[in-house]
């Protein structure tokens, strides 16, 4: 799993690339302190293959969190494998889920 | 359990492929990504193509959180743990099995209420809802939960 | 033989991995993807990062030609046939076994000419060439073929 | 494994996807009249992740074949674990291996 940081309208986009799952799930918040400060966020999905439920534990913790503090993530970019998972598990009522990381992130600094 | 082994009974599958790996997280996507390729091959054969990557999504997903149960629930005291995966077919319907020597646990768990950000609990409720049916059995000290959808 | 045995016990490997795959070619692909992601694993932990690519192919290639040559040279009286793999370590060597039980061979056959174009012969001069040490026993009416890398 | 043809400068240039291995190997050769009949051809071997043994005793077939009619067969793009192959067989010594499909035809179009 591999995390890359970049800033669009203010708004800095995280994006994961490879599995994100029990294996790589726990190293993740360590390696971008923007997924845990209080600033809103983006969450580009695109190089995500494989998502499973710890993973998805890993996104809805840091959306509590940053929620408690008056932030909030948005996420892009989820393909059939990804939906799949937030619609069985409804997560998908927890998250706005964008097709686009840069137009999420508009939205997000237009808020 | 007497139900369960009776059920199993009427489900008489031929297991043509069996692995034994180590009880460590790192081994969890070796297992989903076999059991996403012999779900593969097995739908080329016998299955309808647009159906066919459900499927293989379907056995990679539902490895993957068996094999992440079995690690993370594991006896600590016990050591050199393995745990195993079979698989058996007959007609167009696939079985994955993942056995370990852990606690007996209810294979009913609900997932809680997602509006309480739960970060925990979503494993079963996903085998439950990507597989046709799905068979929790305890014989001698182990646990067998075995899943299984149809190709077709 | 003897003398195979006694080098085997020289080579006391932990035996993390086993696999039992039908032997049918169309399972070889599966086979060698997944000694590719042992390797891959292994080497992320104890290899050094160039080297690695070159690690990975040679597991990869070298368990999809003993693979292979289980299937090919099956008794074919024998039904259900099934290929053993198993994958074991010691320190930074990986070594990966493939049994079956077939008629005994010899693991020493060389290359035929290459400009006599031939189409056959190649697996094990590969297998030689990719791997730091090559044993082959006979034991039990089963064939072992035990291919070591070091990943270092 | 699939199999495309295309023409180029009157060659014909066959490209081969998959894994070219001792699964797929048999079936190659009814998949394109092109690799069995008398003419040059280029094989396109960039689409090609993994070649066995039998997937080189496939292409050694090929080449004899041709060149006892007359003809011949080059090779192109080659990956690295491609390569390793034909270096440890030394199959290298019986092939003209080129880094670009279109180059090889034009050389066996001037011949
Ligand atoms: N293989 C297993 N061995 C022991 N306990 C298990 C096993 N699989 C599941 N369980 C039990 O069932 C519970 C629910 O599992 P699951 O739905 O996957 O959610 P999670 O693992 O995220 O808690 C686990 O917390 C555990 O108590
Ligand atoms: N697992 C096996 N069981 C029986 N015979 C084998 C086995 N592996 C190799 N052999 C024998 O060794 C020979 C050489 O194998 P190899 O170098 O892979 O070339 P090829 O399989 O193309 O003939 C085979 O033709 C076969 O006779």
């Amino acid at each position: 799993m591999t995390v890359n940081e970049k800033k669009c309208k203010g708004i800095t986009i995280v994006s994961l690339n490879g599995s994100l799952d029990a294996a790589s799930a726990p190293g993740v918040l360590n390696s971008s302190s923007a997924l845990t400060d209080t600033q809103s966020i983006v969450i580009d999905l695109s190089g995500v293959d494989f998502l499973d439920s710890s993973g998805l534990g890993c996104l809805v913790g840091i959306a509590r969190k940053k929620r408690e503090q008056g932030g909030d993530v948005r996420l892009a970019c989820l393909n059939e494998k990804l939906r799949k998972v937030f619609d069985i598990t409804r997560a998908s009522r927890l998250f706005d889920i964008y097709d686009d990381a840069e137009y999420a992130a508009g939205t997000a600094a237009k808020k | 359990m007497q139900q369960e082994r009776q059920r199993k009974n009427n489900y008489p599958m031929n297991t043509f492929m069996t692995m034994s790996l180590p009880s460590d997280i790192h081994y969890a996507r070796i297992a989903s990504k076999t059991a996403m390729m012999v779900a593969e091959f097995f739908s080329g054969q016998s299955g309808i193509a647009e159906k066919r990557e459900e499927f293989c999504h379907a056995f990679e997903l539902a490895v993957a959180e068996a094999f992440a149960n079995s690690v993370f629930n594991a006896a600590p005291q016990e050591k050199e743990r393995q745990v195993m995966i079979s698989f058996s077919s007959e007609k167009s319907e696939l079985m994955v099995s993942v056995s370990d020597a852990n606690p007996e646990f209810d294979p009913e768990m609900q997932v809680p209420d997602i509006l309480s950000y739960p970060e925990h609990g979503y494993g079963l409720v996903l085998i439950r809802q990507l597989m046709d049916s799905v068979r929790y059995s305890r014989q001698d000290g182990m646990n067998q939960l075995s899943m299984i959808k149809n190709a077709g």
